[in-house]
């Protein structure tokens, strides 16, 4: 059964059409990769997504509920969490407070007036946040701050506070941009560990073909703001469309 | 950071109800151990936590809380004219009233976030401001300030026949009452006022520590931090920043009414946008984000105003008799330009050398001393070896 | 009718000493990204050039006189400025036109001011928090325009114009209307005449010059600019200096129309804020159409047929306006994306 | 082992031991007695309390303010050439201080805003026990202080507070004014307009719009009216506005020919600069040159408009060049300390200062209630404005009011104004019930214990 589907999504800026008629559709537990050329669309697809933008025309649907229109809390709230491009965390507060806060969300909703609760006296918030901290291999000391972690850390404490609310669907926003390959194998790793231990469906944005092909059930390929092709990965690597997609972006540079 | 350190809350809640109740023997020595600037340390204290919890957590800059000091001082005095002296009512009508006005406010300003949101609660507060100065003159009194008269109509009081005006109380306790007590050729004054403001200071201290200490308050610092992946996050972040907004409208409406409960005068300047800075300044002074900085940020902006500005060049000449006449003269000459009509000049000054060195306020000043002198204990032996050896020489 | 031209008039006039001043604070902040509470003080030290020149101007030799005494039975002083015994009627004349000279006088020590200012303190405080930038230069306000009152006293200065400048013109023939209906203060007309060639030259000076397109590039990217191995902190520096030379100018032609005291600062900062919010931070053009639109604004506010209609209109508009502008235009009217929103 | 208790009301003397100073286990030392009234002196001295704007824009008016108090308690300790202690009639001061003591004095920033300058008048009275207080520079502080003495119990003699309510609507049985308030202005003013400029004037009023400046509006409108003057617009300019061009420019189309300006301070500055910029004054409006009139003036103010208030008329309370044996003692005795003239702020504060100790030395106390009476009623002479009287009433002090131009030819800074009229008290005087003043009560004196 889909849990996302995406119909007819178009979307343009000003002279630019950077969606064009986009359909797809994401199986519940599955594994689904979008990859394209830069500028191809994908960062745009996603922000229709969580609620940052909105399309033109098209819907996008999450368990046959339309996202559109929702505010980016309200999506999560249905059980959509996603990681950023480079790590969105909260510098100030320390590793643990870091998590807590996202099984916080989950427990409580969009917002609960608990003023006079104490963080400290959550143990049920603060054992899931220590367990799956663990679960992502976090060795820091928990309550040290998280603005001095290393950047491959960070992804890992993003990935935590996703985990720590238990999603229907995983977003992932080029999950290995800008790290080494040894970073990049690492958090491959990582992510099919999770995928071993949390049967969540992901969605992951990818430039990079290893990545994909090491993970995804699923490919779909993006061009132009169009899905040019969709299909399992073993199936792709040899596709002539997606080899041209690709060549004649190379041939760009 | 205090708000950070795994303190027992007992202990500090504890610490500084103690400080608190002692301020009349503890200040006495420093001059200000008179009830009017006790009662402003707490007074104002209370504003300044309430400021803390909107700017120290959730990082927004308002510009325009004196608005609602206020509005809780002239909904106070309006209790004290048509209702009476009871300084409980006062309290309530203040808070409902700066609750309700800080909604309104809030709700638009928050629309916006930095500099903006700034000049959203400036322009608001100033709006109020100059309406209280003029316009609204026939609720506020404007220029002169709403204050008691003796045909107010008070309807739960007896008919006053004294011929002069009635002084706040609490169920039949006057606020102003003091009792002396000389002792070491000090004056120390124990005022009801000021242990009733102390009071009302030590609660909302602790509501204060327990935001802090809650999930709302983690959800605040979050706010300050990230608001952005907090939405991602499933958080929606506009009702717990016009919560923050509220509560501490809330505790400026009650320092409002406090005021006017210890000095039954509402002047229209309490609005002023300068009023709403020095809220800021004391906070930032303080130590923003910390929970005993804001109280500590009032004192000292408090005890400048009230202390410095009367320090004149006879009392100075005070200070500096014990020396011989040409040195104390210089020294009254180098000290004068600012103290006295320089106090100004001295708060300047010390926010400069305050916002430069020690960002995190005077809290971090003493963190910094206490930990240089821990360090010094260890070191010490070595140095007194030292120091032996030069002796010898 | 005429009415309404006249406080259009008058509203020109306002906004061009709040575009002037406006336009100073968004130069400060589009290229080194500070938010100067000190920038009213500028704008007072500007008045004060004046102040000061004058007094310069006016040095006087003091002689004791051997006949006339003072009520309190010293010997009075008989004054004469240097210039006039001197220069004689030259001198006269050179007092009379210390505001000219001021401008003069103004520019170096304005430049100075800015580049002390820049380098002494603001330079400290790039990395750090608007809140502390805020508060320092908050602080350096009040040390400064304390400082000003220790030395010139509370009390307003007057700074007469020269008097062939001061007079009224009769600006409806010129717009062919008849005679004596528009008649307007010769002063305001030159303060706008000033300020419009000051913003002319600010806006030649960045688009035109080299100088000034590596400073725009700079306002937008720092960094790659300095990659280009371009020392973008002295021209950082400079424009500090420029910034505090613009309002230190609208200061220096203001005062004829606002004899200075200290407390001018202080009195123009919320305003001149509230000006560049409303134009958009960082946003040049931004803050001179604001400052117009303000000044128009609050000239018409002050209207009694207006007053008639909306009581006390005229003690609110400004910050009505902002309040209205900032709830329909979320980064004011001409404002960027993610600009100060932290 | 004694008690004392002081505080706003000593109505309600709360029966508690010391325990709390007993429970820190310290050896206590107990000095004095309980106080007949607020701060009784014990020592062999007595502190006055002079409470000024030190900050904002009235810093200077403040600071002269202090000059003249610190020569006042110099002429009252017996120091100096005893300025107009030698003039003053009666007397009862021996220049020994006051009651065989010498006397002291605190000084507070007003920062002229109320609520300030009562946090500092009870810091003195709280703190340095200060057993009078005494200055100000605007209506709203001193009946904001005013208030303030009455409910601690001590003396209040307002500085320069220029608005009808002072004695009026907020008159108070501790506070006394020396200074002359709005009603006098106009009724004072009124006669000498009326020769020097018609009696058919069609007059524009801007106000500031803040209480002072309607009672002062008020009374002129009054004062003019009653003689024939017609009023064509009263408008009120906010406090805040520094450039008044949009409040000037209607004027020119009112057909007015005559414009009051109920401005103070820099407010009054700055709007007759522009008066007289958009050319006002040159104007000739129906067939009558066009005049300005200031009906408030401080010296001070004349400096800060500069060349502006040449020929122009208004009132003051007292100015230097008086040629009055008093004026000159005071003249003579400033001026030698302090290089310069003293001001009316300086004057008023300085005659206040010598008046209360007086008091304090006829009734032998220095109890309120006692200086309150000897006050009340007082007649005396020798002060600068002539044979002058304290109305029992309602503490309006009623003198001879001053009307004056600006100068010419000034021959200094100092030298701005010059008096062209003095108009005799019987023409400024009213009754106590005076529509204008009606409305408040002294009340009791109050001697706080």
């Amino acid at each position: 059964m889909a849990i996302l589907e995406v119909r007819n999504v178009s979307k343009r800026f000003g002279g630019l059409q950077a969606l064009d008629d986009v359909n797809l559709s994401v199986e519940e537990g599955s594994i689904h990769a979008i990859i394209g050329p830069n500028g191809a669309g994908k960062s745009t697809l996603l922000n229709c997504f969580v609620g940052r933008l909105m399309p033109d025309t098209g819907t996008v649907l999450f368990q046959g509920k339309s996202l559109l229109g929702k505010k980016p809390h309200e999506i999560n709230q249905l059980g959509v969490s996603r990681v950023f491009q480079t790590p969105e965390i909260f510098t100030d507060l320390t590793i643990l407070e870091n998590v807590m806060i996202a099984a916080f969300a989950k427990r409580d909703g969009a917002f609960s007036f608990n003023l006079f609760g104490r963080v400290k006296k959550e143990t049920e918030i603060r054992d899931t946040a220590e367990k799956i901290l663990h679960d992502v291999g976090l060795k820091e000391q928990l309550t040290h701050s998280a603005s001095a972690m290393s950047r491959g850390d960070k992804r890992r404490l993003e990935l935590a506070m996703c985990l720590s609310q238990d999603p229907k669907l995983l977003l992932l926003d080029e999950p290995t941009a800008g790290m080494a390959r040894a970073d990049t194998n690492a958090t491959i790793d990582l992510l099919k560990e999770i995928s071993a231990t949390h049967n969540i469906t992901k969605v992951i944005i990818e430039h990079d073909m290893h990545v994909v092909f090491s993970l995804a059930d699923k490919i779909s390929v993006l061009a132009q703001g169009t899905v040019i092709v969709e299909d399992k990965p073993e199936n792709i690597k040899g596709n002539p469309k997606v080899k041209e997609a690709y060549l004649g972006e190379a041939e760009g540079e | 950071m205090f708000a950070n350190l795994k303190n027992n809350d007992k202990l500090i809640m504890l610490g500084f109800t103690i400080m608190v109740f002692a301020g009349p023997i503890i200040l006495a020595p420093f001059g200000a151990g008179y009830p009017d600037l006790l009662q402003r340390f707490a007074i104002f204290g209370i504003f300044a936590i309430g400021f803390n919890i909107l700017f120290g957590l959730t990082g927004y800059l308002s510009f325009g809380h004196a608005a609602f000091l206020g509005v809780g001082s002239y909904s106070a005095m309006w209790m004290f004219k048509l209702l009476t002296m009871n300084v409980i009512p006062a309290l309530i009508l203040s808070v409902i009233i700066s609750a309700l006005f800080s909604v309104v406010i809030g709700y638009m300003s928050l629309r916006r976030s930095g500099i903006y949101f700034s000049i959203l609660t400036l322009a608001f507060a100033q709006m109020s401001y100059n309406l209280a100065y003029s316009v609204f003159t026939p609720v506020t009194n404007g220029e002169t300030g709403l204050q008691l008269r003796l045909q107010d109509a008070r309807i739960l009081d007896a008919v006053n026949t004294s011929g002069s005006l009635p002084s706040p109380s609490l169920f039949g306790l006057k606020l102003s009452a003091t009792t002396v007590v000389e002792a070491f050729g000090m004056r120390f004054q124990f005022n009801w006022g000021f242990y009733f403001c102390a009071i009302v200071l030590i609660i909302m201290f602790y509501i204060s520590l327990r935001i802090f200490r809650s999930p709302f308050g983690l959800m605040l610092r979050a706010v300050k931090t990230n608001q952005n992946r907090l939405n991602y996050t499933g958080i929606n972040t506009r009702p717990y920043t016009l919560g923050a907004f509220v509560i501490s409208g809330v505790y400026a409406g009650l320092a409002g009414a406090l005021l006017v409960c210890t000095d039954p005068l509402a002047g229209a300047e309490r609005m002023q946008w300068t009023a709403s800075g020095e809220v800021v300044l004391m906070t930032i002074l303080g130590g923003a984000g910390t929970l005993i900085g804001p109280v500590i940020g009032a004192g000292a902006i408090k005890y400048a105003e009230n202390i410095f500005s009367k320090i004149n060049d006879t009392v100075l000449e005070g200070y500096f008799a014990f020396m011989p006449e040409t040195i104390s003269d210089f020294f009254v000459f180098i000290v004068s330009p600012f103290v006295g009509e320089g106090w100004h000049l001295m708060l300047g000054l010390i926010f400069m050398l305050v916002v430069t060195f020690l960002p995190g306020g005077l809290v971090e000043g003493a963190t910094r001393i206490t930990g240089w002198i821990v360090s010094l204990g260890k070191k010490s032996k070595s140095v007194d070896a030292n120091g032996s050896t030069e002796a010898a020489e | 009718m005429d009415a309404v031209f006249l406080q259009f008039l008058n509203g020109l006039d306002k906004g061009s000493a709040y575009a002037l001043i406006a336009l100073g604070l968004t130069l400060i902040f589009g290229t080194l990204g500070v938010v100067n509470f000190a920038h009213g003080a500028l704008f007072m030290i500007g008045a004060f050039c004046a102040v000061v020149m004058r007094k310069i101007l006016t040095l006087e030799s003091v002689v004791l006189s051997t006949t006339e005494k003072t009520p309190w039975g010293d010997a009075k002083e008989i004054r004469t400025p240097y210039i006039e015994t001197w220069f004689g009627d030259v001198g006269t004349t050179m007092i009379e036109y210390s505001v000219i000279f001021s401008i003069f006088f103004a520019i170096p020590v304005m430049m100075f001011i800015g580049v002390v200012m820049e380098r002494g303190l603001i330079k400290h405080f790039y990395k750090r928090p608007h809140a502390d930038q805020i508060l320092v230069t908050f602080g350096l306000a009040i040390v400064l325009q304390e400082v000003i009152k220790a030395w010139f006293g509370a009390n307003p200065i007057p700074q007469p114009a020269p008097a062939s400048l001061t007079g009224s013109v009769d600006v409806g023939i010129w717009l062919g209307m008849t005679a004596e209906s528009l008649v307007y203060p010769l002063w305001r007309l030159i303060y706008f005449a000033f300020s419009a060639i000051i913003i002319a030259c600010t806006f030649a000076f960045l688009q035109l010059t080299t100088y000034g397109m590596v400073v725009r590039a700079g306002m937008a990217d720092r960094e790659t600019v300095g990659l280009l191995g371009i020392d973008i902190d002295k021209r950082f520096t400079f424009m500090f200096g420029l910034a505090a030379v613009i309002t230190g100018l609208a200061g220096v032609m203001y005062t004829p129309i606002l004899s200075p005291n200290y407390t001018l600062g202080m009195d123009f900062l919320v305003l001149c804020f509230v000006v560049v919010v409303v134009g958009g931070m960082g946003s040049l053009p931004g803050a001179v159409v604001a400052g117009f639109l303000l000044g128009i604004l609050q000239s018409f506010a002050a209207m009694n047929e207006v007053k008639a209609i909306l009581p006390g209109i005229d003690q609110i508009i400004i910050y009505l306006v902002a309040v209205i502008v900032l709830m329909t235009r979320p980064r004011g009217l001409m404002g960027r994306k993610g600009v100060m929103e932290d | 082992m004694t008690k004392l208790t002081s505080g706003i009301s000593r109505r309600n003397i709360i029966k508690t031991s010391a325990v709390g100073a007993g429970a820190l286990a310290m050896p206590l030392v107990f000095t004095g007695s309980a106080g007949a009234y607020t701060n009784e002196p014990k020592g062999s001295d007595v502190t006055f309390g002079f409470n000024v704007p030190q900050t904002g824009a009235y810093a200077d008016e403040g600071a002269d303010e202090l000059r003249a108090y610190e020569l006042a308690v110099e002429h009252i300790n017996g120091e100096g050439d005893g300025g107009m202690m030698n003039t003053m009639k009666p007397l009862s001061l021996k220049g020994n201080g006051v009651n065989g003591k010498k006397v002291k004095y605190v000084t507070g920033d007003t920062q002229t805003k109320a609520d300030a300058a009562r946090a500092s008048a009870k810091s003195m009275i709280e703190k340095d026990g200060a057993i009078m207080i005494s200055g100000g520079s605007s209506s709203g502080v001193a009946i904001a202080v005013q208030g303030l003495c009455q409910d601690a119990g001590v003396i209040f003699m307002a500085g320069l507070t220029h608005s009808n309510d002072t004695t009026g609507k907020d008159k108070k049985a501790n506070g006394f004014r020396h200074f002359f308030n709005a009603y006098m202005s106009a009724a004072a003013l009124a006669p000498v307009l009326k020769s020097a400029y018609g009696d058919d004037r069609n007059v524009y009023h801007l106000t500031a719009d803040y209480t002072w400046g309607w009672t002062q509006e008020k009374s002129i409108v009054a004062a003019t009216e009653a003689m024939g003057w017609n009023t064509v617009k009263t408008v009120l300019t906010p406090l805040t506005t520094k450039d008044f061009s949009s409040y000037i420019a209607p004027i020119i189309a009112s057909g007015a020919d005559t414009l009051v300006l109920n401005h103070y301070g820099g407010n009054m500055i700055n709007s007759l600069t522009s008066a007289v910029e958009f050319g006002l004054r040159g104007k000739q409006v129906n067939g009558k040159d066009f005049q300005i009139i200031v009906p408030l003036y401080s010296r001070l103010m004349a400096q800060g408009a500069g060349e502006n208030v040449k020929g122009i008329y208004g009132s003051t309370n007292w100015h230097w060049s008086l040629q009055d044996e008093g004026s000159q003692a005071f003249v003579k005795s400033f001026g030698k300390k302090y290089k310069r003239p003293p001001s009316q702020a300086a004057h008023t504060t300085y005659v206040q200062a010598l008046l209360y100790a007086d008091a304090c030395e006829r009734s032998g106390t220095f109890n309120p209630c006692g200086v309150g009476e000897a006050l009340e009623g007082h007649k005396f002479d020798g002060m600068g404005n002539g044979p002058t009287e304290y109305r029992a009433a309602d503490h309006q002090c009623f003198k001879d009011v001053l009307v004056v131009k600006g100068k010419e030819k000034p021959e200094s800074d100092f030298d701005l104004l010059e008096v062209v009229e003095v108009t005799p008290r019987a023409q400024v005087e009213y009754a106590p019930d005076h529509e204008m003043f009606a409305g408040g009560s002294l009340g009791k004196c109050n001697p706080g214990a």
